[in-house]
């Protein structure tokens, strides 16, 4: 008898993190806003407060730097809570605590402490939102020594990196994307990783442009991907999966052979993630070896608008990012004035 | 001068909202004074407005035509009208995530209104804000927007503003019970009360902050304990009832215009609706669905009209037409906003800076 | 239920610092319990070495030879020592910009401290943190840093762990006035207070922050009246006087040790130096020289060495040999320092995550 | 009879420029911490209260968040208030008020308001101040749409920058540099410029590198310039001054000729501002052109330290930049690995 095979979805599997981590790790707690609603982060962390009591799964008051820095005093005593902040327009309010405090300890201090903490934002952006509640900004924490940022792109990875996160000894930024939460794949066993060990991952080959990105532009870079190999492109993917510290090797690698470079990112363009991206390689490989000028895809510079033509326009999508990469496969003719 | 808690005890009576958080009181006709009967007449018109442009956007984001969250302020009318009788020229609003009431109360346009929850070029913020980013200056909206708390302190400045000008012009600022959690609440009251800025605080203090209850949140459910360690003057009512939230208003207002600085106003009060959206259960549980049903009974608006009734100041037909009237305004409203355009594709780019277009990517 | 503030004038007075803010008062003996005459004198020591430590490192500071920014607590040494007398083993202390009495208090090592303002491989905090970031596990003292309020919840999440621990342990969070305006801290008060985390706040109120005394940031100048909003248990009590804040505290934090929750203590002290560095006079205006002339005679040691003189619990020979013994470990511990070596080049990148080494550049 | 030119540094020529706005435009008014105090925020403002009122220039609480959106809620209402910060690090608790709220009210509300707001932070770093008292991150604020960035590194600029911010309609970030407050000039009289107008400043010319940086790294690599002239080696010299938004049409134009690009930056290096001078160069150069791979100069991946030997080797110096430009210019022969 064939089983069918049982897929998760990217919520599903980010609770299924958080069930190990309480099941198997007493030192773990998460607290923040919504975590004894039943709707308030997506099905990612659904009934956990009647399956491991409100004492380990504590909802809060709307004090976003308060309970921050309360997760923070926890991580200095021996546990290793889960902040959870429904949306990263929130979490700004709690920057002193994530980047002037958590980020900073441990070097401090001299390396005499750690602190475990592991922020998780949700980036929860569209539904005509609009520019409060739409921001994702992983190339502010991407831009902070000290604090490790995570940006999970499959379900597996949102599972796994979750644990990684929590059970590193620096504080993690993790950030997950609501629109990711469609994906569904089958999840292989648990197995605790090293964060420390993960790094950018390269999930498709090719020899003509390599396509970089995080998060839910690295979903968008895989479908251009296959799309535009479908029209004799053939791409390297890189999905980033931790953008701090970066490691930049196999995204210089891929450029030494495609020679080509477009950096997908869905947050802002100047001094973003996707500029960073482009620069590390710009400063690796020798310029005799590109075949064209790299180039981003990233948000305007604008922020978010709720009307729905706008709105539309405003977030990279699968066909802009297929469309720019043909301009710049064929690019080696491009003029530049 | 050794002194400690155990000294005070006594009166943190006084922060104890007592029988106004009991869902089943309150549901007596109001205490009106008939030189009040006029406002109050217009006061429950515009309530019914409210009501009914709630309700009709209501049953647009449940048909999914409006996609925008909509924080609806069903049940919590009054407030928002009995503070805006007391806004003048010159004055500067500011409210939050729950604002609609607001807008209507100045005096704002049903058309815009519905035409900014369809995210129209018509709309009062041009189609860019939706629901939860309202301004009409020319009403004195300076602009609501949804991060709890952020417009607190914005509205101290305008009331620092304000104090420079020197016309005894004022700022009101709209917050919810939740909003006493953030910092930025302290740090405003603080400032006001120190730079003796004319601020009008106001709490709607609806016992909820999205799901949680105020007993889950807070160590007390009177929020006007922190005005009282803030040294700003407060009083707390029935802000269910459109004539007691009248007379607290109108104590506060002057004495801010009098120049004695800012003042706190804790309005008690419930929402009919889910959080966000338009259902009626959406968060939470059981303890919740009872208190609405008695909640219901102490609806600001049908308590009012009988007053106002018994009071004979209105009878039963022109109530009526109230909300007849109030049904045209809202349909022919909805409909004109359906048919006009959307916001060009330009202006995602040309509202960034004052005088130049932002770059594309 | 209806109320206002009118209902509550009375009680304003209790949070009056009444004549403990007046300079001239307070310079009689001190009310001593004899019973408690043995801590009293090894808290008369503490107090010695701290004010000592303070002094050469002033004098360090005035050669140009301690080049960090120094904030020094000459003259509101009590509130330490008299707090750090109920810390246990398990408990954790959190301090901010102005904590080398916190440090010293809870039994931290001279030489640690004066290394650590030399930036010395050996500090406490191997160097990398200068005179605002202190840290000493095995003393009980987890961290004080300098972002005023940063500490607040910080204390209040190891409360929390200190709870869920269930050994009875607690988190005390030492903050200025100054801080009790950060948003911070009312975020932290309220959580504290509705997750009924054992944490002991303990404001040291030295009417200052920086150049600017309260009566120019607050409107009241005790701030006893936060913790009645946040409901969190308060005493006030003479800051400079160690029998008066052992008293406060002793009551404060049995309560905190039998689950009652946080409890707040406001310490009405005084500070000698300049905000920063080692002048007396750099800040500010004339008022505060008189004021500080005054201060000087409600000295924490003096007072107290005169007070257990009279009770016959010290002589003169043995105050003599305590500043006398003070000096030796702090010439010997400076001069020990002083010969240490600075941290490694390498310490730069390798202390920023665990396990790894950070990228040059 | 000669005169003696006057000069002035540039801590007294921002308090000329407070001067002149506070003198000048009846909405001009300021707020912050310190301002007071004689001593606080250097010799930048000192005695302005006595001399404008202390309803003009207003010391306040420490509250960061609440004061900055004090100052917005009057710039709201026709006033254009400057809100101070002595530090940056401070500053951070206030990041909703110019972010989330300040730098999209514009938009948000479609046109409608401008919030003429100036956010005035200082970068204090060094003395063994350590990592909370250090942080520059100008990338972080460049990285925002709607709010302007301005960063000043000569004394006139610092004077007139100021006034051009102020008098900007839009919210403007303005950060000035204690390290540079010793340079001194003979200042120009006062002209108000509009700040939209205003951008990158070639400020020395030369064929073999072009040196880009803002702020206190603009004037290193104005020093560093001139020592790699007396070694043969001419540089174009590219002061940013305005960094959002980046008009990037000067050092593309730089890149194509030098073909050498060495970016210069006080922040950190991920997702920072030198990553954008980088990416923005190598998106709009052919790459044939180039005739070295474009290196970066930024603070190591850590935090601030205290001890003076770690402090000597963590901020970029005039020596460094010689020494990579050095390098740079030798790196024809360069091998990539
Ligand atoms: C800074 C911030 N934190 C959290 C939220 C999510 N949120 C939106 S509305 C709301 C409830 C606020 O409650 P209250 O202030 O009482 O207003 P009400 O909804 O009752 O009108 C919350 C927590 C937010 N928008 N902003
Ligand atoms: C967030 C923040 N804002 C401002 C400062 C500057 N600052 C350092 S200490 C201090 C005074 C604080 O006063 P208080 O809390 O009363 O402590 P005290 O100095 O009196 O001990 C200020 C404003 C800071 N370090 N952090
Ligand atoms: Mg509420
Ligand atoms: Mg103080």
């Amino acid at each position: 008898m064939k089983q069918t095979p049982v897929t998760t979805g990217y919520g599903a599997a980010i609770r299924d993190g958080f069930e190990y981590l309480l099941q198997n790790h007493p030192s773990v707690f998460t607290i923040g806003q919504g975590l004894w609603s039943p709707w308030y982060v997506g099905n990612s962390m659904t009934d956990l407060d009647s399956q491991f009591g409100r004492e380990r799964v504590i909802d809060t008051p709307v004090s976003e730097l308060g309970c921050t820095g309360a997760a923070l005093g926890a991580a200095l005593c021996g546990y290793r809570p889960i902040v959870i902040h429904p949306r990263v327009d929130f979490m700004l309010l709690a920057v002193d605590q994530i980047v002037t405090q958590a980020a900073k300890w441990r070097s401090m201090f001299g390396g005499q402490v750690c602190a475990p903490i592991t922020v998780r934002a949700i980036i929860n952006r569209g539904g005509e939102q609009g520019a409060q509640h739409s921001q994702s900004l992983q190339s502010w924490f991407a831009h902070i020594p000290g604090l490790r940022v995570v940006m999970p792109s499959t379900p597996t990875d949102a599972r796994d990196l979750l644990i990684a996160s929590v059970l590193s000894d620096d504080p993690v930024l993790y950030l997950d994307d609501r629109w990711l939460y469609g994906l569904e794949e089958e999840l292989p066993p648990i197995e605790e990783r090293n964060l420390a060990q993960e790094g950018p991952r390269l999930t498709r080959t090719g020899q003509d442009l390599t396509l970089v990105g995080c998060s839910y532009s690295a979903h968008l870079c895989r479908e251009a991907a296959a799309r535009l190999s479908a029209n004799g492109i053939e791409c390297d993917v890189i999905d980033i999966r931790v953008l701090n510290p970066l490691d930049s090797t196999l995204m210089i690698k891929s450029a030494k052979k495609t020679g080509r470079v477009l950096a997908v990112d869905g947050d802002w363009r100047s001094c973003g993630m996707a500029a960073e991206v482009i620069a590390s390689i710009s400063e690796a490989v020798d310029p005799r070896v590109m075949r064209a000028a790299p180039r981003r895809v990233t948000l305007p510079d604008a922020p978010a608008p709720t009307s729905s033509p706008l709105e539309r326009s405003y977030y990279p999508t699968v066909d802009y990012i297929v469309q720019r990469a043909l301009a710049l496969v064929g690019a080696q003719q491009e003029t530049f004035e | 001068m050794r002194a400690s808690s155990a000294d005070t005890s006594a009166e943190r009576n006084a922060f104890s909202l007592g029988n106004l958080a009991d869902a089943g009181s309150y549901h007596e006709p109001l205490l009106i004074d008939p030189l009040d009967n006029e406002a109050l007449m217009s006061g429950l018109q515009r309530m019914i407005l409210i009501r009914v442009v709630e309700e009709k956007i209501g049953d647009m984001v449940s048909q999914g035509v409006v996609k925008c969250p909509c924080h609806l302020v069903i049940g919590q009318e009054a407030p928002a009208v009995g503070v805006a009788g007391y806004v003048r020229k010159g004055d500067r609003v500011f409210g939050a995530h729950r604002s609609h009431g607001h807008f209507l109360a100045l005096g704002g346009s049903p058309h815009g209104l519905l035409a900014e929850v369809q995210g129209k070029d018509t709309g009062v913020s041009r189609g860019m804000g939706g629901s939860m980013h309202l301004i009409d200056i020319p009403n004195g909206l300076f602009g609501t927007v949804p991060i709890v708390g952020a417009t607190i302190p914005i509205a101290v400045g305008a009331g620092i503003a304000a104090k420079m000008d020197g016309n005894g012009d004022m700022a009101v600022s709209f917050f919810g019970d939740g909003a006493t959690e953030e910092g930025a609440f302290h740090e405003s009251m603080n400032l006001a009360s120190t730079m003796k800025a004319p601020v009008l605080f106001v709490c709607e203090n609806n016992f909820f902050s999205s799901h949680l209850h105020i007993n889950l949140r807070q160590p007390d459910s009177s929020v006007c304990r922190y005005a009282e360690a803030h040294r700003v003057g407060w009083a707390r009512a029935d802000g269910n009832d459109l004539a007691a939230v009248r007379t607290a208003t109108k104590e506060a207002v002057e004495a801010i215009r009098a120049g004695e600085g800012p003042r706190f106003l804790e309005l008690v009060t419930y929402r009919w609706r889910g959080h966000v959206g338009h259902r009626e259960d959406e968060d939470v549980g059981v303890k919740r669905k009872d208190d609405l049903a008695a909640w219901k009974l102490r609806d600001p608006i049908s308590r009012l009209a009988v007053s106002l009734e018994a009071n004979g100041a209105l009878d039963r037909q022109q109530l009526k037409r109230f909300w007849t009237e109030a049904h045209t305004v809202v349909e022919e409203a909805w409909a004109e906003a359906s048919h006009d355009q959307y916001p060009p594709a330009k202006a995602l780019l040309s509202r960034v800076y004052s005088g130049t277009m932002a770059r594309k990517r």
